[in-house]
């Protein structure tokens, strides 16, 4: 299916939308069996480990009130983070918008909303099935379709479907994490939309979007959450440095490569810079994120039930704070002492450096250390920028450098700074697994995009003509433009 | 006829019109530019590049008058703009063009009296 | 003192405010009072089929834990939901903003605060006390202005007031239940103000708000959510595709018919768009809209505490999501096939009229229903869209085909896909109901409110001059610009 | 430390931060310990009032299911309204730079990113140490940086860490705390920029903020919310009318004084307004604080769990809501009477005049009270605009009429209004309480910012040239302009 | 060989647009414009302080024309433009300038056929 | 003295502008216009509904120079406007108009010294 998605696009997906709805909507429970299975069988291999593996054991009372309380917590908090999440999605198309110029400003409006929109479609058919296919395999699994329903009672009081439960803990329903999970994906593929502004066709876009919420981000996604083989080595990505950031960056990087710079962006070897054309919507658009970040990587808790996991989900969000602010001051400072000038566009990349950063380790680290991880951060976000402009890769709004390299740094610095996880004995062997993990996502999604990005050059498909570049994409792909009378 | 087009301190328009007003010029047209002139321009950095901006932001106005009205509007202007006694690089030009004909819209008047 | 109201519109508005000030807040215990025995005495006539009345019968162990966090946590989420919604204020008010020309930016900005600021105070004093009077008429009734208070304890540790509950099962406060319900009169309202803009007087639009949140919706209101006769009939409408959006949807179409199209919009039979003036701000409004809409329909679940209600709070907010997305998806492609360019104003609205067709039933639908129910939905904006045009009635923003026409969409599908309430035997008596329901909600709004306007025009207030017009609202009607150096 | 700061700002900063992470993180348990040492020496001064520092006497079982929820239920709200406040900082960067014109909407972009990032910083090593330094001390005291972290759990299930509680009732972690207090911090520090827009230079604006968010606002706040002789004496502040709206106000009245009038502000004594660039980001930004302010209201309550405390939680956000409500429109009503037109700046502004009047005594009025002080901020905002234009302060944005008038007026309206607090026997001791710390706090705030502008301005380093005014300090601050193709 | 520069009311573009394109007049250039002419400006005001705007929104129109164009091309003009039958204050103006060269960038070509 | 005005596309401006630095032709003043010539604007559709808009965003600049700098600025123009060596249609035009007069504002100096 998703092969013909990759050529004929957006037509196939309505109707691939459409045929589906023939499947059973009894699948999720066939699915939350094999779960169970799947679960049980790795039970043994770890019972020393994990605690958690044999409190599941057990039989749990649902009618214990310690349990129901959790699990109403947990399900509405995660609700609530998945909504601040999907904010996010508003804030990327700000921002975006704001560091571009106008006449591309609808075509990336419309990026953003069919990210979200299609993201939501294809990760409900394919993307969700893949991640946490609850499958044996390391690599990959799919079990169809559809978010199962949980805490269903039957009119006798009995459980028609038990509530979600994970390691034997009080979970969040599936409808919650589906949302929270779907948002995440969407914000994989958001990511790529700034990389590629203002050259590449609309058409093309939506398949590319359609094959990195479906396919792509699922399936290294399913390596660590789902439980596949980075996750069985020990990789640590509490919120997704490398899983989101990383793979939308790289993805992003693939893509302005393919597509080469926009026209005007290097004059026989000179770099001719594009400013945005609206500062005040790019910082919108980074207040929005910072914000919506609170449902991110906090939100990434899973369980917030009980004093320990209450606490660590605000001391999350206390390390990400402290990592963006920190972000922020050191790129302004940096970019200053580098051009002279405080650069408010740095200043706001830097924020968004320090919170990337921060996101695969807010979990772990001490405040001081969240502290050096933004500043690293920020740092690093100017460097990345300017070295794209050195390689003449035309990278409009820093998408590699904030959520690329950030990305990388993040999941890096989870190994230098992060307590060791269970199984890891040294921080050296910890840095290790990071860094392999980590080399490895960066890898699949640059490669795999790069390919899809290439095979659409191939068909033709992929950047628009001379022409209708310099005349806008708003206009020359939508008819319309952003702004008037 | 002449059209009298000028290139002002966008700070200094509130003068200017209150100048041109009491010469009884009360018609214009006015427009935002961005102006490249003697005075220097900064050279801004977008993203560690520079760019070189001498682009200030300058109003711009278009003044048809009548032959007699020529100088009062000129030094109108020149009074209302100018920074300061000395005047102050950046301060502008105003550019006097021949002017055959001028029609009003709403009558169909023609020549001077439509101005 | 609402036909005063009527005719001198916001003057007298303040004065009542400051008269009912002498109103005792002894009133709405009474109320309470009166609620109970209203409670009481229909609790005999429906003892069969509600287990609900018979709790209630039996006196609440307010010292019961699993009570008291329920009640709490009841509490909480609707105020958190409360805000989301309160905040689709800002959606709105960028989305008209963006889809009208700039000379009414500030006039559109103006009412949308308005709506909310004169909507709190007129629903404060009359809506509230209307739409959920408790009183035993199926039609009409109004128990005094403010808002009651629970959960007061004396110092002997008694209670004053104890805390509210629903049918027995642990409610919300009422401060939380106001906050919520007042931010569904501010959205009814606003929808109008995209309807009509560019061409209403200020004063005339203040009048329309103050009746419309004050009296219009509550009333309508009253008939379903307050217990009235649509209810008794077992008409469905979760969150309000029909009580609320359908009612603005409505009232807007009366309010462009009654107004007449702006100067220039129909010329010698030929229609002329008026594109907007910042696609920016519209596709920023969507994006806040659809995150409003977290708060909108499954705050609208009420009360949340348990393995059953947390689930089902989330299992709206995906039908909610699939919806949505399916609309935007849905809307571009028909579009797109239509007039050979994907336009993002469609998609917007598409987006938009998922997430209001899916409103009255995401409770009770399957996915693959609340996918259908979107595709639907975002094929419809665009088919209204065109009859409106073809109509020549003029709806700058799209406020019927969004909210009216597929408000009524979502009236019908929950009869067509929705699982039966109790007391309806068959799919084709549940459609029946929710046909006649819709139907009357519609029509009370289109007329009472086509009335009104007519009225306002009778006294020559409605209409701003062609000359005022031909300015913009922004300056006849306020001396001001939106936009400047 | 702190003066070196004011000398050499933000590069200090840097260095401060760095240097601070020798700082051992064991610090924070000492405080704790301190913090516990001081409850109990003030214990037996008080029993006899409350019987809150009675319970603390007995001890806390942890293990009790009641006091976990709450906790749990309490540091998670918190958290979220924390979020909410952190959102204010969109709302007043989009405030502000409507309202000021589009040459310098970079500046005042980079002022709020900094008023955040810096502020987070300051606060994190200075502010939080001294504002809750659980001194004995009714002036100052200072107990180094980092938040100490609570509710850790040793591997034997004993507390490394106990929970975080306040007077024996279950608290919140104080990670929450601390986000929520540093949030306030910064708004605090961000309603000044809008008072000096357009002629401060960028470095003395960072000077300023850092000086304020990490002394001048923690030290006045100890006073009042660390235990500090304000709170002794009995004055109300609820969630910071004063405390925080009038610190910033007063901030920024003596910024405005001390700059002088932007050029061409008042030409030879006439006033010329210089009207704002963009009202439709003015307007996004009153919306989204009126969003955030049902974090900073509502979440001031603290403690949210159980009847009576998640009631006043909502009841809180009723009155806010009355009172922003009530502001918006008669400030509408009186500008509109009084000029002719209705304005929407000042509708806008009576919003927030309303927010910040029932800021104060949100928790202690009753509705039809919360309604009378909203009405009398909104006038009172419209006559401080006009009062500070006739005394020739040029104030861009009305911080003053907004945050330092209403506050004052949010902090006399308690003592006028308000349930009386333990300890004081008349509404006349109560408003002479409110009357003495109102004017202490406004008096510190505006002495010393009054002085350090002064210094500032000695030094050179406050106001920038002439020329670069007059081109914007988008391009003479910053080499960048906001707006572009 | 004439440069008319035409000030409208931005409602009337499209009329007008419509009105040249029937003369054959299918080139020109546009820019927004603020005017200040007889029509009276609305006095506004800004947080209670009154700023006189006699400044509205107007649409400049320039044309670069053949002589045997300019009269088509000002009456197509007026008729675009005019309010009603009888006009309208605001309605606007048109000027008429001499133009001594016209150049097409894309292939150097100069004067009348460059038009 | 005359005052040139030329219409070019957006993305040119740079080049136009280092080409003419090079002839030391260094005061400008530049606008955001529409332009609407031989060049297929799009049709655009909103709402389903097709508005014709040949209206393209182009750059206006108005530069005023001696006589002699006449020939040396338009080839300038020409040379950093043309796109590709042939040009292509949306390039742009030049116009050349009279100019009887130029005053700076700053010294009040008049004639070809002041511009
Ligand atoms: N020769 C010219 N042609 C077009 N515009 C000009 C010319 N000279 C000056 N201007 C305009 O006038 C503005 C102010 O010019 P200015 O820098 O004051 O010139 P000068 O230094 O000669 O006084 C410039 O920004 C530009 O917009
Ligand atoms: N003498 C003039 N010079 C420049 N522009 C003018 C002049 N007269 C009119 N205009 C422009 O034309 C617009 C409309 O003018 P209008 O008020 O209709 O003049 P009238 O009242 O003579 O018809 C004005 O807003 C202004 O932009
Ligand atoms: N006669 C004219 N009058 C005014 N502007 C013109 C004229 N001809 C061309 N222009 C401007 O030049 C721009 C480019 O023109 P272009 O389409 O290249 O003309 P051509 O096809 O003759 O080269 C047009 O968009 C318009 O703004």
């Amino acid at each position: 299916m998703l092969c013909t998605l990759q050529k004929q696009g957006w037509l196939m997906l309505l109707m691939a939308t459409c045929l589906s709805l023939t499947a059973t909507t009894a699948l999720p429970n066939v699915t939350f069996a094999q779960e169970e299975e799947a679960a049980a069988e790795e039970a043994p291999a770890e019972e020393a480990a994990e605690e958690a593996a044999e409190e599941e054991a057990e039989p749990i009372d649902y009618a214990d009130l310690r349990w129901e309380m959790g699990w109403t917590i947990n399900t509405l908090v995660m609700f609530i983070c998945a909504v601040l999440v999907i904010f996010m999605q508003a804030g990327f198309a700000m921002l975006e918008v704001g560091l571009n110029t106008s006449k591309n400003t609808v075509n990336i409006l419309f990026k953003n909303v069919m990210d979200l929109s299609v993201g939501v479609l294809l990760y409900l058919f394919v993307g969700w099935g893949i991640m946490y296919s609850g499958t044996d395999s390391p690599y990959f699994g799919y079990d169809g379709p559809w978010v199962s329903r949980d805490a269903q009672m039957a009119d006798d009081g009995s459980w028609e479907a038990a509530p979600n439960d994970a390691d034997g803990s009080p979970y969040a329903s599936s409808g919650a994490d589906f949302l929270f999970q779907v948002a995440f994906a969407a914000t994989a593929a958001t990511i790529v939309s700034g990389a590629v502004a203002g050259r590449m066709q609309f058409k093309a876009y939506l398949v590319y979007s359609a094959v990195l919420t479906g396919l792509i981000y699922p399936i290294s996604g399913f390596w660590k959450w789902g439980g596949g083989f980075l996750d069985q080595q020990g990789f640590q990505d509490f919120a997704g440095s490398v899983v989101v950031h990383a793979v939308g960056g790289f993805a992003g990087l693939a893509g302005a490569i393919v597509l080469g710079p926009r026209l005007g962006r290097y004059v026989n070897g000179k770099s001719v810079p594009i400013p945005g054309h609206n500062i005040a919507f790019a910082a919108l658009g980074v207040f929005i994120l910072w914000v919506g970040w609170y449902g991110f990587n906090p939100g990434s808790q899973l369980t917030y039930d009980g004093f320990v996991n209450a606490e660590a989900t605000t001391y999350i969000a206390l390390t990400t704070t402290i990592s963006a602010a920190a972000g922020a001051v050191a790129a302004m400072v940096f970019a200053w002492v580098l051009f002279g000038k405080p650069d408010v566009t740095m200043a706001l990349n830097g924020a968004l450096a320090g919170l990337v950063a921060i996101t695969a380790n807010c979990d772990r680290v001490s405040q001081p250390e969240s502290l050096i991880i933004g500043l690293i951060g920020g740092v690093l976000v100017v460097i990345g920028i300017m070295l794209l402009d050195k390689m003449q890769i035309d990278d409009p709004v820093g998408a590699w450098p904030v959520h690329g390299l950030c990305g990388v740094w993040g999941g890096l610095a989870t190994g230098i700074f992060g307590d060791l996880p269970d199984g890891i004995e040294s921080q050296g062997d910890f840095f290790f697994v990071q860094l392999k993990a980590t080399v490895i996502i960066c890898v699949w999604a640059f490669v795999t995009m790069f390919i899809l990005f290439a095979v659409l050059k191939a068909a033709g498909i992929l950047r628009v003509s001379e022409a209708e570049e310099q005349q806008g994409l708003d206009i020359s792909e939508h008819g319309m433009q952003a702004y008037g009378g | 006829m002449k059209l009298i087009i000028a290139v002002i301190q966008p700070s200094k328009l509130e003068e200017v019109k209150a100048a041109l007003s009491e010469v009884e010029v009360v018609r214009l047209t006015i427009m935002d530019v961005q102006g490249f002139g003697r005075q220097k321009g900064q050279t801004e950095v977008y993203r560690g590049r520079e760019i070189s901006v001498n682009l200030l932001r300058k109003v711009q106005l278009q003044i048809a008058v009548n032959d007699e009205f020529v100088e009062p509007t000129v030094s109108a202007i020149i009074q209302g703009g100018r920074t300061g006694d000395s005047g102050q690089i950046g301060d502008g030009k105003i550019f006097v063009l021949p002017l055959d004909d001028c029609i009003r819209i709403r009558t169909g008047e023609r020549g001077p009296e439509a101005i």
